[in-house]
């Protein structure tokens, strides 16, 4: 596969800093007028666990991983031992020489099946069992070496500054990585010094410290290794865009689309959407909304569990809130009940459910698209649903904004899929259209004429919408119940009145798959003559993309339908795409192929080839490249299982 | 215009057992309602799953029946979406204090100005009669084919123990004492919780209303039953904590709830145990967060303006994120 | 449709002893060499609102109810005006003559959609609208009137009894109203007898005043009524049957198939099993189990919740006991999380799901299949799990033993549904063949050698499964975690670990299919060749076998398809004979045909007709006779709703 | 053999930050098992989901890391198929009085013999920073963005309210007297609570290890801190409530207890806060029931003879349901 990319990856234990390296390395690329894409790799830790961050760069838009490896940065053992053999032939690996003899068995926090074969592997060549085996082995491959004594530099660097302790400068290690790195490339200085700003923005004393250290050692680098890598980045002018993470695009979706109130319970990775809704409750407001002090607001919630986080929501929605709970796998498993009641009493109610590895708690760090069937089914009985999966950042922030609309406009529980790989990975982003963005309140009633005869919450119509009134309109009385209900919503077991009810309910989604547009239920990319169709859902869009513009390239041509609303499930588009299709090749990141098994329900099709990866690790664009070669191919495998990763 | 009793019923046919408590409690409910005359629609009334859940079907004020163990986080979430409207909340004992009874410590821990009414009947009714957290060890009432093997929660240590700053008991058919205790409740700045004594004549037979009223132990002298039901009040019990008082106060005021609370048998004590006015209700402390909290609250502000344009404008959120 | 079956209803307020007169007619039935079916409908409440059971009995064997009602008793005024349009002409109606007179508007527990249309018939009709109306235009009809003064009647027979309270003895009247029935078919006296004094076994004084109570009645209806309904009923010789409600089969299996502690938290209609359980907590054992004092014991655990009933037999599990839970929709709910956790640590572990009407709260009195999808796809990522549906009393029992053997030989959660239809109703089934069940441990290690290599409970093998020790055995330490982990049970978030073990437990569910033999995971009835092929599962299948004998009477020759093992899917036998059949029909009570869609996504068939229920009432046998007539022609349509039910 | 120190352990690396309190609570907990000398295969460990959670995987005995809030359910499923396991469960403070409040309380009332220990440090640690149930009100630990909404709950108080028979609190960075704690609550014959005051250096920077030693307030004189933390058990505190006592005599303990439970900040009481013994165990209430509870438990009994029979002979259940 051919890749103009230029692939950096910088790891190191929990807690030492990795992420903001990554992310001044990000910024200072993207301050630079260079895409990104960042993905971020750690485990259920707090400290001590191996981390990393992939940033990939290049001049052309970029949505996925690669597996490949241009330059590691590294402070410690476990990260260059885990990650050398991924740096290609004419990469390079910069590390520290005082490390190279820690023998690798004694890497306490490595255990397992890939630590072992890094073990045979040198065994097999004959090299020692070390740290420096390992950079032996690589130097071999033709990967340059790049040894930075950190703590000499850091230190000499700390003479300048003699009041600080040294604690806080051990941190601007890693803002030595990051300016050794990006002098190895010749990028310029400026972007560098811009995103250190940047990121220390909030203690402007410290920003001048690291801009300091990230001048200097530029200098160092340029210094001992003229020649660098042999690589170069180059700025270029770029319009402005977000640098977004997955969690913070769909906050700014749900802020821009209404959303008030904001329930949740701790949870890897979707605490950090809340927090960051915390960290904004009041927000400007546009001056026509003519809110007090020209602020809007939004209430978040930190409840008890998440029974209690859906069943808040929920109230809070009666009482007319744009309201909304955020949650992974084992939380989304304690709201079921909420959901169901949510369903009958038809109360707009949006759950973002980050999937997660799974199953139980899983690899909760991790991951994973396996909640689709899960999130389709929840809760017993039959209640109609929205299900929405975004694929990528922008969508993110438009179907988060849209869920919240239609969950009014249908008047039930919608549920928007995200995951881990949208969560933690950052890209950039166009600054958000709110023209593109419609916030319809539905049969929302607001007052009641005197004269009207009793208002009914529940009474039927012809397309199933009833007048939906918040608690507190005078007249407008109501009874919500989890049971089967009159119009009034007072129990009622007649069974005419429970058909009209079931009816009446899963009418409302007939209604939504009709008036919603087709492109907010699915995108198709590609030509429609390809040499295959791929049907993919949720965040392995990216990689599918980046794949199908490489095979291009080698005159490979794909299409993909992106299915991108669940239920009500598109059938008509969707049978119409792949009755067209040469070849069906489904694409999913869990083990049974959760789509594809949709997809045949659906439509009676089946997948000629399904990809799937359950590692816990996202698709990569060039692992994906090869198997959809390979798939696209005739005679290719029923069933493929990526398993790339570290 | 003033409410009337007639404006609080509805028509649905009241299900219950003939005898329940749980008609006590509604007739107290709407005695209460009316005379606080707070307009219809501002009230919001929450109740769970078990017999007592109907409640809400026969009081003509909206709200939610809503799930077991779940009416007091619907409840709340109503409350924090808009704080202008009063939130009462009903709970049986097994919905309530048995699969319920995280909700209600961190309720207390809240301290959100609402009302919590709890009917404790010593059963599941509604799944005919097992033993409900509140039934004591040993005790066998009717359906159990075993005596109970669990021992009793005590609900007013337990409200005492998660920082309730109101706590009352009161006896479904003294529907006077009952309609005033919970007009306090309601009156109460914060989280108020009320527990409910409440005869289940067809699966308690143990403390049923003949118990309570003591007709099987009779003054010798007069032959006239003596109720085992005594009220706080008439004893010049205090139960108040003021603003200003020390933390030992306080807490010689929880201490004195603690041994009300044991009193049981014989001398079981109704009314106001604890009332704390000197703790901040979450309101106020939401105020500090949110200075439009109570007039633009998250149900009434504007979300959307001409033509469904969002009212958010986030410009100064994107400096933050911008490259 | 031709029917020869008796059909007796019985209905009153919840708690005034309907179902023990049901009881005693069935029984009474029963014991005279009858095939009984009994089905019971009430209200979620205690006292007051409406309830009724149907017995319908035939010399042939019967599996489901009847629409037409042959002979109705009554004592007050709703269950009067409810059914007696059921009643069909040449039946008859027993009533009290002092409630005629009750305007139908003042019933004040009816409201809703059946009351009205009863009031638009009469004024239709020009009819009073009161009882009597109702009562006029049955006898229009050409039903005989019965009035039975309960009153007077009681009255007189209390004065035998001056020492008994009158309140006790008004109970008496439903004994009555059965012992009226009987006289009025010509049915003998001895088997009535015998059932009362079973039903009062524990209690002989009552039971003498009962039986006297019923032959006094008997007398009084053959005297009063000397030429009777105009149909009789024979009692004859029939081998010893258990006469049961779906519950206790369940709970029989349970004891027989090694459960040994069983948590619940009380739930309608799941919860009868467990106390059933309880009040046979301790049971006798063979003398080969030396047993202390010859007896097993199960341990009744009431939790304080669902998901302590599911973590609390899982505990249990861990430390070697069958353990199992019963829940329905509500309760099911809150275990998502749970499963999912025996489902990561291989944990066996049984849920018997009772389904009930939902989507929430629902009808919880009322029946349904509505939960399959959620019952295969329950909690977050992707664990197997074995889920057997059982469609009559008798799979209740040997389902419920095996769903404990499969759970500890393929050591994993398996899910048991059946539902309101099976848990409340009675019938006739073969006492219990011990030998029919088999007890396999699995891979239970309960001691191990000194001299092994250290312990490990998830250690790969060929076919997946490891060697399972509970909590106690010298030297086999092990560590059970929810995230994913190595062989040990300590977590490993390594990917390719994660790959092995993902395909580890998947494979058990694929040796588990080819393991369990083909009679345990469906049932085919009907010749090969028919006109159309029916696909059901779980309680549908009395109706569907009843329809089709009395369809077979009318030349429709039909087959059908039960299936009884949901997961793993029996793909090859249903494809199999779904590919060969004429047409295809699915038959299910929810509203979406899950296992239609089931089957679609599984074969890529597709039905030609769906024939749905969803309105909280069992199918009746007489319905599904029609809707299959219809459905097995050509031109029937793709989806077809029954209504049937009151 | 007597058991060592190093069989306790695993070779599992312990993934705690530097500092943690948890290393002090497995050194406790190791300490404990070895001195009770307890055969490895007799204990059965559980713990729930956050960073405690992880101590299961560095003890050397059999048990559940389980799920968030859950660990007490699992433990006492496993206590209860087999009485004879000793049983210990490590909870967090998120886990165990957050999410998982529930299931501690109903434990309560039931009285099984199992030590419940909970690693006190305030905050949700695992998921970087949030405020548990234990940080009290308007406190701002490192990672919030606001102070605490939220009133702390108060485990003592709510362990007496729920019937708890054994109560006690130590100190993580007191190994010695915690491991002497965890001994007596795994002696005790009933359910044993114990509450471990855990630092958290990561995310809570209020209740340091340096706050609890009472660094900030050093002895005018010496010079040395002066700790925040003291022993009960060095003031003569008596936490028995005996066979024979009153119920007033019981009731003074209680209030005893909760006065100790009360004392924050300058003076933080450790020790044994009550103790039942008067209570009767689960296990003894089983036994009136199946009184082969002991002898032939759920997990022990034979469920199957030769070949796979069923080893129950139910024809007697038959004869009360045949015709
Ligand atoms: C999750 C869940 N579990 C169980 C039930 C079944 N259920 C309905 S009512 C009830 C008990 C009600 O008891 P209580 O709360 O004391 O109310 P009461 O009927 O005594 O008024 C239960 C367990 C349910 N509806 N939902
Ligand atoms: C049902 C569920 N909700 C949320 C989580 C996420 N979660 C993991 S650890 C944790 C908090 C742990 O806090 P605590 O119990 O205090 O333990 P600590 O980390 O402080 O030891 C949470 C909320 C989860 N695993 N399961
Ligand atoms: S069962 Fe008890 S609580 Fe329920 S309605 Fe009847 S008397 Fe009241
Ligand atoms: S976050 Fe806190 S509790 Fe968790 S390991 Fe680190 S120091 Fe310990
Ligand atoms: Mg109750
Ligand atoms: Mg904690």
């Amino acid at each position: 596969m051919k890749d103009e990319s230029f692939s950096w990856v910088i790891g190191g234990p929990q807690g030492s800093g990795v992420d903001s390296s990554a992310n001044i390395f990000a910024r200072a690329c993207a301050h630079g007028g260079l895409w990104v894409f960042g993905k971020r790799e750690y485990h259920s830790n707090i400290m001590g666990l191996h981390s990393y961050f992939q940033v990939r760069v290049s001049e052309k838009e970029l949505r996925s991983p690669v597996d490949r490896v241009d330059l590691l940065a590294t402070f410690e053992e476990e990260t260059l031992v885990r990650h050398a053999a991924e740096v290609v032939a004419g990469g390079g690996i910069l590390y520290d020489p005082a490390k190279a003899a820690k023998p690798i068995e004694e890497i306490e926090t490595w255990h397992g099946f890939a630590k072992e074969h890094v073990l045979e592997r040198l065994k097999g060549e004959g090299l020692e069992l070390t740290v420096a085996g390992v950079l032996k082995e690589a130097e071999k491959r033709g990967v340059k070496l790049f040894p930075v004594p950190y703590t000499d530099l850091v230190n000499q660097l700390s003479a300048h500054y003699p009041e600080k302790q040294l604690s806080k400068l051990t941190r601007v290690v890693n803002v030595v990585a990051v300016a050794a790195s990006l002098a190895l490339v010749k990028f310029d200085r400026a972007p560098l010094d811009d995103a250190v700003r940047a990121i220390f923005g909030r203690k402007p004393e410290i920003a001048e410290i690291n801009v300091f250290v990230a001048d200097r050692t530029y200098e160092y680098a340029t210094q001992h290794y003229p020649g660098g890598l042999g690589r170069t980045l180059t700025t270029r002018a770029s319009p402005r865009r977000l640098f977004l993470m997955g969690n913070q695009a769909v906050a700014l979706g749900k802020l821009l689309g209404g959303c008030r109130m904001q329930t949740y319970y701790p949870i890897t990775p979707a605490s950090d959407e809340s927090e960051f809704l915390e960290a904004h409750e009041v927000f400007d407001a546009v001056p026509a909304a003519k809110l007090p002090d020209g602020k809007g607001s939004i209430l978040v919630v930190q409840t008890e569990d998440e029974i209690a986080a859906i069943t808040m929501a929920t109230g809070a929605a009666l009482a007319g809130t744009r309201a909304a709970t955020s949650t992974s796998g084992p939380g989304f498993s304690l709201m079921c009940e909420g959901l169901g009641y949510a369903g009958i009493n038809e109360i707009p109610v949006v759950v973002t459910l980050y999937q997660r590895a799974g199953p139980s708690t899983g690899m909760p760090t991790r991951h994973e698209q396996g909640d689709l069937r899960f999130a389709m089914h929840t809760g017993q009985g039959e209640f109609p649903r929205i299900l929405l999966a975004s694929g990528d950042m922008e969508e993110c922030i438009y179907d988060a904004a849209r869920c919240m609309d239609y969950a009014e406009r249908y008047q039930l529980p919608v549920i928007h899929l995200v995951d881990k790989g949208l969560a933690n990975s950052n890209s950039l982003v166009p600054i958000p259209d709110p023209s593109r963005i419609r916030i319809e309140r539905g049969g929302l009633v607001q007052s009641l004429p005197a004269t009207d005869p009793p208002y009914k919450r529940f009474a039927f119509t012809e397309d199933g919408l009833s007048p939906r009134a918040p608690f507190g309109v005078k007249g407008a009385l109501m009874w919500n119940t989890g049971d089967e209900h009159n119009e009034f919503g007072h129990i009622d077991e007649d069974p005419e009145n429970r058909v009209k009810m079931m009816e009446k309910r899963h009418g409302k989604v007939l209604l939504a798959a009709k008036q919603i547009p087709r492109e907010e239920k699915v995108n198709v990319f590609g030509p429609p003559d390809a040499a295959a169709t791929i049907v993919s859902w949720g965040s392995t869009k990216g990689a599918i993309l980046d794949a199908m513009a490489s095979l291009a390239e080698e005159g490979v041509r794909l299409n993909f339908l992106q299915i991108r609303m669940v239920l009500p499930f598109p059938d008509d588009v969707v049978r119409d795409v792949l009755s067209k299709a040469k070849r069906r090749i489904s694409v999913e990141m869990n083990y049974s192929s959760q789509m594809a098994g949709v997809l045949s329900e659906r439509t009676h099709l089946s997948m000629d080839t399904e990809i799937v990866k359950f590692n816990g690790r996202p698709m990569t664009h060039n692992e994906l490249h090869d198997a959809l070669k390979r798939a696209a191919a005739p005679g290719a495998p029923q069933r493929m299982v990526l398993t790339n990763g570290s | 215009m003033a409410l009337k009793l007639s404006d609080l019923r509805t028509e649905v046919h009241q299900d219950w057992c003939p005898g329940c408590g749980d008609f006590g409690i509604l007739a107290s409910a709407q005695m209460a309602l009316k005379e606080l005359d707070i307009p219809q629609e501002r009230v919001a009334l929450f109740s769970g799953i078990g017999c007592h859940g109907k409640i809400h079907h026969f009081i003509n004020v909206s709200g939610a029946h809503t799930l077991h163990g779940r009416a007091l986080p619907y409840a709340l979430g109503t409350k924090l979406a808009n704080p202008n409207l009063e939130v009462l909340c009903f709970g049986g004992d097994g919905d309530g204090l048995g699969i319920g009874v995280g909700h209600f410590v961190h309720a207390g821990r809240r301290n959100i100005d609402m009302t919590y009414a709890i009917h404790d009947n010593g059963v599941y009714g509604l799944t005919k009669g097992q033993a409900s957290p509140t039934l004591g060890l040993d005790l066998q009432t009717k359906s159990l084919p075993e005596p109970n093997i669990n021992n009793n929660v005590n609900p007013v240590a337990l409200a005492l123990a998660s920082g309730v700053t109101f706590i009352a008991r009161s006896y479904a058919f003294d529907t006077r004492h009952l309609a005033d205790t919970l007009k306090k409740a309601v009156l109460h700045k914060g989280f108020a919780v009320v527990i409910i004594l409440q005869p289940c004549p067809t699966y308690n037979d143990i403390e049923t209303r003949a118990w309570y009223s003591g007709e099987d132990r009779r003054n010798p002298e007069t032959k006239r039953p003596m109720p085992r039901v005594y009220k706080l009040e008439s004893e010049g019990y205090d139960p108040l904590v003021k603003d200003g008082m020390t933390e030992k106060e306080r807490f010689a005021k929880m201490s004195q709830a603690l041994e009300k609370a044991q009193e049981w048998g014989d001398e079981i004590p109704i009314g106001v145990f604890y009332q704390d006015l000197s703790t901040s209700s979450y309101a106020d402390r939401i105020l500090h967060r949110i200075p439009s909290y109570l007039t633009a609250s998250p149900a009434t502000q504007a979300i959307a303006v001409d033509g469904g344009r969002p009212a958010a404008d986030l410009a100064r959120i994107y400096d933050g994120l911008a490259v």
